[in-house]
């Protein structure tokens, strides 16, 4: 019945969630599509940082790589790897940071780097860290997009790669992480947000035609749910529009 | 004063057995051709040091060079998996491959003690995760003014970096410009270095978001055009997406990629 | 975004009595007419923050706006001594200024950890010297690797730090090129900043050795052609060698210095 | 008698001194001048590192401050001020470092801050440290150029700015210092070299027409001679025409 696919319905809400925002970290997939959906949208101002350098790049067309040459050659300011971390990144200079992850727990803690129960043998070995721990350690919010399967949704992760909200409230400040933390959980079922008390996150909306039922069944723990659980307003015309002529590109 | 020489020469001289090694690039101006001659040369028990392990690594450890691996990411970017390196993990073959493992931050700010001539650096990072639990090659440091807690990474000091760039002079001074990622600090933190270039012009003319890295401090360059393919060099070529992509069914299998190393790498048609 | 304002409304906006200020130009691009605008609004007990504090900084101290200066080295370059700053040191005129004494590499230091928002850096130096013993802002710090002990400096977060810079686009993005000093370092470490620029342009076209400071991490921006004059704005004006040398005689004496005060900045003929 | 000046005698010795040496940390005034006068003589390859961030500067003219637009103009690179301290010097990458001072001891210890016995009532303020304490301890080599004044060579210099020999063999290991330290001092009398077992400057040479007396009238402590004091060489017809007309400027 739906006039779109859930990954339009993913990225469309998570750029939904950038308006008003001065500046994202951005990685390649759907948190790029999103972002730069975002500036065609309603932010054209918004400020793309990519790990690789490229500050304030505005690419043309979606970059196939966090790399890719049309980055620097659009952005305001190409600096250093290191310059990005530690002068850009490690102050608290970029407002939201986008991240995804094979695995996360209740309180948004996140595992890129292996699957199984031992570091030196794993049953999958995953890329790694990257930028990520300290992504979710010095953005100012970070916002998460993953699809909502229990494989991804589990009790516990099997590494830590990245801290959500730890062990629960107050766990950020005792480790001395300086961000909010995951304030935004977009998945292709719908939205998960903190609970202001627990940290624990919490089913806030459902994506058009999406069930409660489905939820619970993709979350490997006892899902919360917002008393007020909302409805996802469906993608506009517009934004489908945009959208669509973005990942097709020029 | 950098010496100019052939690739096959300067991977003879400057990279040995057992060396620490670092090949870097940041998705742009990737050693590729660099690391496929030590592939060639046969190269056993090198450590390999990248932030982003991708398919000249794949191929490097799929090949049997490296025993240990130094890294922050290591995936097909855009495409997926390295099954080399999984294989190398999950089954030790051809060989067991040890890891050092730390995220991009921590890894930049290696490179950077490293360049600096300190023994460590302090940064912002880890804290919580799980890599602290894994990897030795973590602390904790105390500032003596505030006595915040902070996290401190030991200086990387590569045997050899290895890195490709746009050109260079004749006097050996190399210019690159784009994305430059970690590239300096992984010359002047390494006791040898080599630049592949594009070619070699008789003046390097400034330009806009260039890096210049003077021939003294730079063992040798070779000219290797072409020499990042299939990633790309910005003002040269692009990326080859589809060989990445392409690598993604090379790589699964041992035996698609013991042929392709040995036509591709070992014993190209035409060498 | 940056804001545009009009260089009195920014200083009177941006800077407040009893500040950390950083007016930072290393003999490229001095702020100069910006901190003769401090002088004429009249403000005080300023804690002045430069590496190479120089003539402006004798002005500022002269006219009585700082009550401690925070530096490494202060001199009028190719002439000889600062006279204004001397005789606050020597003799508390016109108000006793307090010395927060480094070196160069140890304020480079401590702009990099304010930028990297970090308590504060490790570097190698100071060891052996006096500065050690004068300096509450110096402490030890022990590698948790080696066990190597190394200088550390605090961080410099200065509650603004005023540049000039050679121009910016209508969004405030600034663009300055050629020596640039530490100057980055020194807007990224502060609460707030002010650049002034010798114009504003619809396109920041990119140059070599140009470094841009995005306008979302600058606070203001004023137009102020010959804003660095005597000091030199590369491809806008040459240093005035001239001026630094007739800094020597005016500065020597208090009544000639408070006299070029009153008729050169406090009410400028025609202002 | 003698038809040139003692600063042309000791910039022309300085730059002797240059001789097959790849890299040198210059500092405005008589260093400057004796560095570029070695790369019109006799080492073309020189490379010129000044602290305001220009390495391999080319100056066509002497530049008359340590950020003259032209060593920008003229450089293999222009960096930033924290890279020239911590990724150029601090390293020991850079072959010869050259400093003045208003004082100096026995030991090639440095004073360039203060002049009296109390760093908080001086009787004279001098500029300060500027680059001069991490040049004298990570160049490779350090030169000193200054008049020869009991002023200048003092007993014991009022503050120490930087290091030399500190208190004599073995110090600089137990501060960490990793460069060789002053290895020469020219002066408009001679050139002092330092024992190599007692680190004691020692004068080694007396340029043509000076007196021993002379050289030790002018120090503040028993001067050490060498036992084969030598004469320095005088001025080449060239050496004197290429420095009077780079100090002449085009």
């Amino acid at each position: 019945m739906s006039t779109w696919t859930a990954e339009e319905m993913m990225t469309i809400t998570a750029a939904r969630a950038l308006v008003g925002h001065t500046s994202c970290f951005v990685g390649i997939g759907l948190p790029s599509t999103a972002a730069n959906l975002a500036r065609r949208l309603h932010n054209p101002d918004l400020v793309l940082i990519y790990e690789s350098g490229a500050i304030g790049a505005k690419p043309t067309r979606l970059p196939l790589s966090i790399g890719d040459g049309e980055l620097a050659e659009t952005a305001d300011a190409v600096i250093s790897v290191p310059e990005v971390f530690n002068y850009w990144l490690q102050p608290g200079r970029i407002g939201v940071g986008f991240l995804s992850a094979a695995q996360l727990d209740r309180y948004a803690n996140l595992n890129t780097t292996i699957i199984g129960a031992d570091y030196r043998d794993p049953d999958v070995r995953l890329p790694g860290a990257g930028g990520a721990p300290e992504i979710a350690a010095s953005c100012r919010e970070v916002f998460l997009m993953l699809r909502h399967t229990r494989r991804a949704f589990v009790e516990k992760v099997d590494f830590v790669t990245s801290v959500g909200f730890g062990d629960g409230p107050g766990c950020r400040d005792r480790l001395g992480l300086r961000g909010r933390g995951p304030v935004l959980v977009v998945t292709d079922i719908g939205v998960l947000e903190p609970d202001p008390n627990t940290c624990e996150l919490t089913l806030t909306h459902l994506h058009p035609g999406a069930e409660l039922a489905a939820a619970r069944a993709a979350t490997g723990w006892a899902l919360a749910v917002a008393a007020d659980l909302a409805e996802t307003d469906p993608p506009t015309g517009e934004e489908l529009a945009v959208l669509r002529d973005l990942v097709k590109g020029p | 004063m950098a010496e100019l020489v052939g690739l096959a020469e300067g991977i003879a001289t400057l990279v040995r057995d057992g060396d620490v090694v670092a090949l870097e690039g940041f998705t742009h101006l990737i050693p590729v051709r660099a690391g496929q001659e030590i592939i060639r040369q046969g190269r056993r028990d090198l450590t390999l040091v990248r932030m982003t392990p991708d398919i000249i690594y794949d191929q490097l450890i799929g090949a049997g060079c490296a025993s240990r691996l130094v890294f922050s990411w290591g995936g097909n970017p855009g495409v997926g998996s390295l099954h080399r390196f999984r294989d190398a993990v999950n089954n030790g073959w051809p060989a067991p491959l040890e890891l050092d493992e730390h995220s991009h931050a921590g890894m930049a700010n290696r490179y950077v003690a490293g360049a600096s001539g300190l023994p460590f650096a302090v940064m912002r990072g880890y804290a919580g995760t799980d890599l602290f639990r894994h990897n030795a090659n973590l602390a904790t440091v105390t500032c003596p003014f505030t006595g915040e807690v902070l996290t401190a990474v030991p200086a990387l000091r590569p045997d050899v970096t290895v890195i490709h760039a746009q050109r260079a002079d004749r006097k050996g001074n190399v210019q690159m410009w784009g994305l430059t990622g970690v590239q300096k600090e992984a010359v002047l933190a390494a006791d040898r270095s080599l630049v592949t270039v594009e070619e070699v012009v008789d003046t390097l003319d400034p330009r806009p978001d260039a890096v210049v890295l003077p021939g003294w401090v730079v063992t040798a360059v070779a000219v290797v055009p072409g020499g990042a393919r299939p990633s790309y060099a910005q003002d040269y070529y692009d990326r080859d997406n589809d060989a990445y992509r392409a690598w993604d069914a090379i790589s699964r299998d041992r035996d698609a990629f013991t042929a392709w190393l040995r036509t591709e790498v070992l014993d190209p048609v035409g060498s």
